[in-house]
């Protein structure tokens, strides 16, 4: 009694932070994937704003303890808006060697690491390729240190809580959570109410879970006054009110193409052929059979866009989805789509390549393919999302095109976007705007390339309307009657309409916005895709900076962030125009720079990264720096 | 049948497009074409709910002939195309027409998929052994030794049967006619209709200007009654001008023989009874070859089972009735907000 | 044996790589390549004219781990590559790694056409009935209701079975194991080396993670022998732990049955003798299922035939012997100078 | 004799062309192909330098009669250099009705169509789509016209040759023939020679076809007096001594293949699926296999282009060839030769796309996807030849490139250039650099991703070389010991390794020469591929004409070809540089363009042609006229 309230006393207050990143790492079978995902949702809670990467091994379930077995997931939160993951872990909590092993690098100088030395057996030490044990010698004299024998409190934890010794060690995550709750003053209740709810089959491990996080929490709280971990304290930031989820790019994408379809009056056929990282797709509209979305594993990624033009002409939207080379087997399929002007949307979740590449690692470098990748002047629409959430907006603007312009759109994600997750301010789709699709009916002097005045759209007929009957193919044909047609004369003008349609299409989507910075000034960076996240922390970093520093005019330093590759935004070339110099930053060899000088002989510059992992704020940083000074 | 109500049979010549037929003249295309428009005829088929697809090859050329909706797809693909019509819209009548590079060449992977998927489909597969449309290489059903542009010299490869693929593949209906047999063939046709499920019909089919005569061992008119085997459920296998010829199976060697009636006791009860719901059976005859054995033609094997897209619209609607239920059906709203959220005010 | 000499014997150990081997404990991936090894110990392997050459998939990682000349290609096309491979080079002893997905989903066309072709190569095919690396889908041989990712109210799609539809490709060998029965898997995997074709070998692996024990209703220890039924050339198709079970055709249904030895005066007489050149008997072992009948395991069908890339290279040898006769072996100025030609001076 | 001896006196001078255009039209069965090579040959041998173009209907085998089964054969020949098959058609050969409807609109006004008026029954322009009959009405009235029973001519002189009516008719393309080589004056003794080689077994054909030919000889002597019908002089040209022979695209691209493979010392093996117009290499390669040449037809290109990587892996020159949607599905293959660093040549005979598009029609719409259409950063190299004799040894550099650097080589060649034949000065093939391939054998520290520290190739190292067992594979590979890497750092510097061993390829080639004109000025002219004839000759037109003008200082524009499109020569942006505009004519619409203006920030412009046909010298000059006056 005297003793808590001594302890009450001594108790120094929580040292607040703006934002920190937490990472939980460890063995696959140690959970590390669930522990993350609670603390994510326990940080929503304490309205802090956040980002998170999980980053799963390569092996499907590697032996325990090797480092090529370690599982991790970052959290990056704060009082702030949050941008990306975070550049450099301030917390790492590593379960076992290979896990410290892994991530140490990640690991900002002075940056906390917690270990359960418990885990720091010989063996252990040796599967993960450590001579000597890094907790005994000076490896990690850089930082600071915080050993417990998790493995040992969690199993006094739960003696007698009729779990086996096997079961009570797994429960040593919770314990694990537990202590980083106390650590960054975080409440527990959300994660009780759902291990109960989640073990509620099975007693024994609902309490057993409870009680290792108490446990973890209580060890923290006492820890305090005997160690020099401080506590942390991160303040709520100011968050826009309304109703929030978590959502990762897969399950946006999932639902985006729900809504369009919804929006455009159509069944949506999906179907797609299992790879990493767009198998996601494929998994979350399997479960969406009660919104009528009809999901087809294909044999391989031809039948894959095949059947998606096949639901297409027969009145529905085909979609198809795929990763690295699967898009690559899709090319002959596009062009049919192009050639028969039918909607088609292929979602490209591209990962790190050339050929098999590195299948869970992220990149951008598919552009070059989406724009230019088929033979034939073969033009489509390309779109691409910037964040996790907005993988649902433009997966919605994605069938919009497509069913608007009877054209395939092509929407590239990255593997980043898919696994990576955010709050989302749920939007009212009620208010969303609808486009509904009206198949052609009228049997007068109809044929099927029929078009649109306007759009240039041809007239969608389906099978089943009577009168309307016709035959559509990869064959030229002649735009007055549509039947096959070797004209020169017609083969130039339809060449020129396939182009002109696509082209018309900058006419029908919003100017190019700026989305920080000056209108006009010195530096434009321009982005596409997942650089979103560290492109725009960098820019508002920068512009506080000068600012502060030298009253910039507002800054020196501007952000433009592309949804629409192929067709540009109509603005965008005077938008440009407006800027001395152009970086563009991209996780390819520079795609979109290609595209951009060609288009407006810009002497724009790249800044590229062909790691398989995204931008650091600190690389941008650096490269608008260096624009700037010289 | 799923299908809108058949019309009341029309003017085969209703089901001609207003296209000009381009296919060489005396190609045996013409006689499939007209046999199939005479099937369309007698099922009453709707013109604007049938669908013929195809890939790339003088076969696939067959849509723009017919009436009806069509879709000239790409080298291989119509399998997967035609999966995707049914998907979409289980009601339609899909026909896919192919030759046997597009089908088993390039094609070979769709083929076998669908076919075990039993996607609801007559697939029409013109086997004129030989790559018409690109002037003349040997296909992967060429014989031996068969001289074309790619193999000067004579191929050598063995080719693959269509129909011992089909049946390999899982396939649940497989029959054989040949373009010169106009009856034959309609019967077969209407009975490839008929089966709700990948139908497979392998039709014999004279490229006369790449690969002219090659089933003339078969199909000559005089040596015919003795080179073929017309197979009916539940009727004995018994061919010959004289019908005085039949297929038994050797118990010893597990293999067919020709038996003579009349010779050495032989009795029609000593001669096999077709049953095309015998996989085994099947796989036997689809394996005989000319001179020593007659080619089985008709239906060869048709043992149904559910098709695939029907079961797959059954369970879409069955999820959409319990939303229905629910109250929340294509409710996005919904789906947005499932799960964890949280409000901030 | 067309091959380099064999070398004596070596320790199975010598046939393992350097690389850490990382399937997820307890896949039956390990005992599979422990086999193969010893295969290749028993077969005296050259390990400079041995290569392996996979698809993409968890057995496609299989090349990484055997210390000879390894190819990991890409998903389907592994048949593809080794064709190539042998057409260059027809000494090089290859085997074909593959799973389930990627020989009979993206690969089935290049399955049947090697098979088809028959180019001289072990082709092993890992049936887990599920994709592993892609972290547990369906695939085409899962059974039908399977559950898995992209299923989650069941598969409705009935599966291939890899035997039936490599018999149906033309294949002149095919043959079964299991990954537990190492020494069978043993026998199977030297009958397979020992034949110069296309020798397809399934082989039934548990994959512990994604669709363990799909294979227990046979390979269970208590129930195997009743279950199997391990074929053998020349000896009566017997099975069962008294084995005193037997296959019999029914020769009315023309179907296999099981007789009882010693019920109703069953004899070893009335048991079919297995043999492995006998198509259709091939065809019927491959269809037998649990548990009516026992699963049909070791050579179903061996038939030999000579090989595409001997046949091709002896054409090629030909016409070069004959250039060499002439004395213009590879004279590049008279091929160009071929046909007409005029001077101009 | 005294007839003739007035007749001789009687006959006018020949009338002196400096060339001439002539186009033989017929129906498939009338032998068009044939009888063009024939006077091909007879023209050859007369001195003239020519190009010849075939046009073969879309259809195998059109209905007698109708115009989709009108097969042509044109020729260009002159006294001066010929560059092209020709602009506009001076006479017209039109074996029946539709082959004068179909041809008709290529004949310049003025121009003579001389028509077998036998062939315009009742039947025969119903077919062709005739109301009227063109001989009796005003159709022709812009033209001169001869028309000649040719039919009842052959049938005539073949009345007792033992040939049957059918049979006799077919020898009326010969009579036709003879005709032509009086009115061109050229000499029959070549064609009889090979009328009775080729007919050898069956004399009555021999001699029937020999007095068909002697016949319309004849038939053109005598008409002459009793005509308005003029006769022709083309004087020989002048041509560089040496042996001679006729080529087409196809047949030099095969033999390029076989001598390359024979400079590295390596067997061919030719992998490949048919497709039109590829098919043909095939074709010429599979009667190759006294030179060693495997040919594999496979299953489809897929399986095509990985058979010719699996063969380059074990030590030959794989090559595979396609056409427009066979080439869309070879780019995962293509890829993966990146990825593994294996030699592989890839010749692209270019057709009109999208999709199928038009199958028998010629264009050069595949550089976009053969540099920039494959997923992930994947450079690789891209030649394009000018000519059917250039294929020769473009395809030689194809395989030379290919086995020194360890890369995937893409040859564009096109429907043009594979099907048209010029007359083609034989090298010595002894004289020829020969780059015999040394495979790697040192087992010490070897990895199979060393690499040549000058040209970065890897080393290459055979199955069947003990001691050098190692596996190679699509996913990313450490660049010190070539094993699986999914190391960041790693990737970056492979990315690069890849992109500079590509880029090293320039300071291995040629620099960028011109083709005609000077070196600094007004206008270039940047072409590539196909268009070389078109370009050169109206540059050279201008050139004369300018300079004839006004002394215009050497002419005022310049021509200059690729043949390395990626890289691009190293000197090519400094020659760009030095002129005032650039003009790039394409058979697409604007793809080189793209790679200029994105490379070099030129404001290039595009010519752009997409109907299936060649740019007529005429729409050039047209071009490059606009450009110097405005
Ligand atoms: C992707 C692709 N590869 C190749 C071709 C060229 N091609 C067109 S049809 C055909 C084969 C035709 O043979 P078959 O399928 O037997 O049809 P047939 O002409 O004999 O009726 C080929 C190889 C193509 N159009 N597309
Ligand atoms: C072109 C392409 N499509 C898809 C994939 C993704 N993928 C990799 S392995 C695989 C299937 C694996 O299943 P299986 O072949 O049965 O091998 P297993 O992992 O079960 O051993 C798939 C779909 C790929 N790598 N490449
Ligand atoms: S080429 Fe053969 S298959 Fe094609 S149309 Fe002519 S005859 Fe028929
Ligand atoms: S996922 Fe399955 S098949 Fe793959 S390694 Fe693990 S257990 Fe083996
Ligand atoms: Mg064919
Ligand atoms: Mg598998």
């Amino acid at each position: 009694m005297e003793g808590t309230a001594a302890a009450e006393r001594a108790r120094p207050p929580r040292q607040t932070l703006e934002s920190a990143v937490v990472r939980f790492a460890g063995d696959s079978g140690d959970g590390m994937q669930l522990t993350g995902n609670r603390f994510a949702r326990a940080t929503a809670l304490a309205r802090n704003d956040l980002a998170t990467f999980p980053d799963f091994p390569a092996e499907i379930r590697a032996p325990a303890g090797t480092t090529y077995g370690v599982s991790a997931y970052q959290i990056n939160f704060g009082a702030r808006v949050i941008k990306t993951a975070g550049d450099e872990v301030d917390a790492l909590v590593a379960m076992n060697p290979a896990a410290l092993k892994v991530n140490l690098a990640d690991l900002r100088p002075g940056g906390l690491v917690i270990v359960d030395s418990g885990a720091f057996t010989e063996k252990n030490l040796r599967k993960a390729g450590y001579e000597a044990d890094p907790l005994e010698d000076a490896s990690l004299a850089a930082y600071r240190v915080m050993k417990v024998d998790m493995s040992q409190h969690t199993l006094d934890t739960l003696t007698d809580s009729g779990l086996s010794k096997k079961e009570a060690l797994r429960c040593k995550n919770m314990w694990a959570l537990g202590l980083v709750y106390w650590m960054f003053d975080r409440k527990r209740q959300s994660s009780i109410d759902w291990l109960n709810e989640k073990f509620a089959a099975d007693p024994h491990v609902a309490a057993g879970t409870t009680a290792a996080l108490n446990a973890g929490h209580a060890f923290g709280e006492t820890a305090e006054i005997f160690t020099n971990v401080a506590a942390y304290e991160v303040p709520p930031a100011h968050i826009e009110p309304g109703l929030y989820r978590s959502v990762n790019g897969t399950e946006a994408t999932a639902w985006g193409l729900v809504a369009g379809a919804s929006f455009a009056g159509l069944r949506l056929v999906f179907c797609s052929y299992p790879i990493t990282p767009a198998s996601a797709t494929l998994h979350a509209l399997a479960e969406l059979k009660d919104y009528g979305v009809t999901t087809f594993q294909a044999e391989d990624e031809i039948a894959a866009v095949c059947a998606a033009i096949g639901a297409s002409y027969a009145g529905a939207i085909g979609v198809t989805s795929s990763s690295g080379p699967g898009m690559s087997l899709k090319t002959e399929g596009i062009d049919l789509a192009i050639s028969t002007e039918l909607p088609l949307v292929v979602v490209n979740a591209q990962r790190s390549g050339p050929s098999t590449g590195m299948p869970t690692k992220t990149e951008q470098a598919d552009l070059f393919q989406a724009v230019f990748g088929r033979h034939g002047d073969s033009p489509l629409a390309v779109l691409a999302a910037r964040s996790p959430s907005d993988c649902f907006e433009t997966a919605i603007e994605a069938v919009r095109l497509a069913t608007k312009y009877m054209t395939p759109v092509i929407l590239l994600s990255d593997s980043y976007i898919a696994n990576a997750s955010e709050p989302w301010a749920l939007p009212n789709v009620d208010t969303l705007p609808r486009f509904p699709v009206e198949f052609y009916k009228d049997p007068r002097d109809y044929h099927p390339f029929l078009r649109d005045a306007e759009t240039l759209a041809r007239a969608w007929a389906i099978p089943g309307t009577p009168g309307l009957e016709h035959r559509v193919g990869g064959l030229e044909k002649s735009a007055d009657t549509g039947h096959i047609s070797y004209d020169p004369a017609n083969h130039q003008r339809m060449t020129d309409l396939r182009a002109n349609k696509i082209l018309g299409i900058a006419n029908d989507i919003p100017e190019q916005t700026i989305e920080l910075g000056p209108a006009r000034g010195r530096l434009a960076v321009v982005g596409w895709g997942s650089t979103y996240g560290p492109i725009s922390r960098a820019v508002s970093n920068l512009q506080a900076e000068f600012q502060a520093e030298y009253q910039a005019e507002d800054g020196d330093v501007s952000h433009i962030h592309l949804r629409h590759i192929w067709p540009l935004p109509r603005n965008l070339e005077e938008l440009l125009g407006r800027f001395e110099r152009i970086l563009v930053p991209e996780m390819n060899s520079g795609q979109l720079l290609t595209l951009l000088r060609n288009q407006f002989l810009l002497p724009a510059e790249g800044l590229h990264k062909v790691t398989g992992r995204p931008f650091t704020i600190a690389e941008i940083e650096t490269a608008i720096r260096s624009r700037l000074e010289s | 049948m799923g299908y809108a109500v058949p019309i009341e049979p029309l003017d085969p010549k209703a089901y001609a497009s207003n296209q000009e037929v381009r296919w060489c003249p005396g190609c045996g295309d013409y006689a499939i074409l007209k046999a199939v428009q005479r099937t369309l005829a007698e099922v009453g088929a709707r013109r604007e709910n049938t669908v013929f697809i195809s890939g790339i090859g003088c076969a696939a050329r067959f849509p723009y002939y017919v009436s009806t909706y069509g879709f000239h797809g790409i080298h291989g693909r119509a399998p997967a195309i035609a999966t995707g019509v049914k998907l979409a819209n289980p009601n339609l009548d899909v026909w896919v027409v192919s030759g046997d590079g597009d089908a088993l060449s390039i094609g070979g992977n769709h083929l076998l998929h669908v076919l075990r998927r039993n996607v609801d489909l007559q697939i029409l597969l013109f086997n004129n052994e030989i790559y018409g449309l690109t002037k003349g290489q040997y296909s992967p059903t060429s014989r031996v030794g068969t001289v074309s542009p790619s193999t000067p010299s004579g191929s050598v490869e063995s080719p693959v049967s269509a129909s011992a693929f089909a049946l390999g593949a899982g396939a649940r209906f497989v029959a054989r006619s040949v373009d010169t047999l106009q009856s034959h063939l309609f019967g077969v046709l209407l009975r490839a209709h008929e089966n709700r499920g990948a139908s497979l019909v392998e039709i014999f089919q004279n490229c006369i200007v790449y690969n002219k005569g090659v089933f003339d061992e078969f199909t000559a008119r005089d040596i015919a009654p003795d080179a073929q085997v017309h197979v009916e459920h539940g009727k004995p296998l018994i061919f010959g001008k004289e019908n005085d010829k039949g297929l038994r199976l050797n118990t010893k060697t597990l293999r067919l023989e020709v038996a003579r009636l009349g010779e050495d006791g032989v009795t029609e009860a000593d001669i096999l009874v077709h049953d095309e719901t015998n996989h085994a059976l099947a796989n036997m005859l689809a394996a005989l070859q000319p001179p020593a054995f007659p080619v089985a033609l008709g239906v060869l094997y048709c043992d149904p089972a559910p098709t695939y897209e029907t079961q797959l619209a059954e369970r879409v609607a069955a999820a959409e009735a319990r939303a229905e239920e629910r109250g929340d059906k294509g409710d996005l709203n919904a789906l947005l907000r499932s799960g964890h959220t949280w409000e901030v005010d």
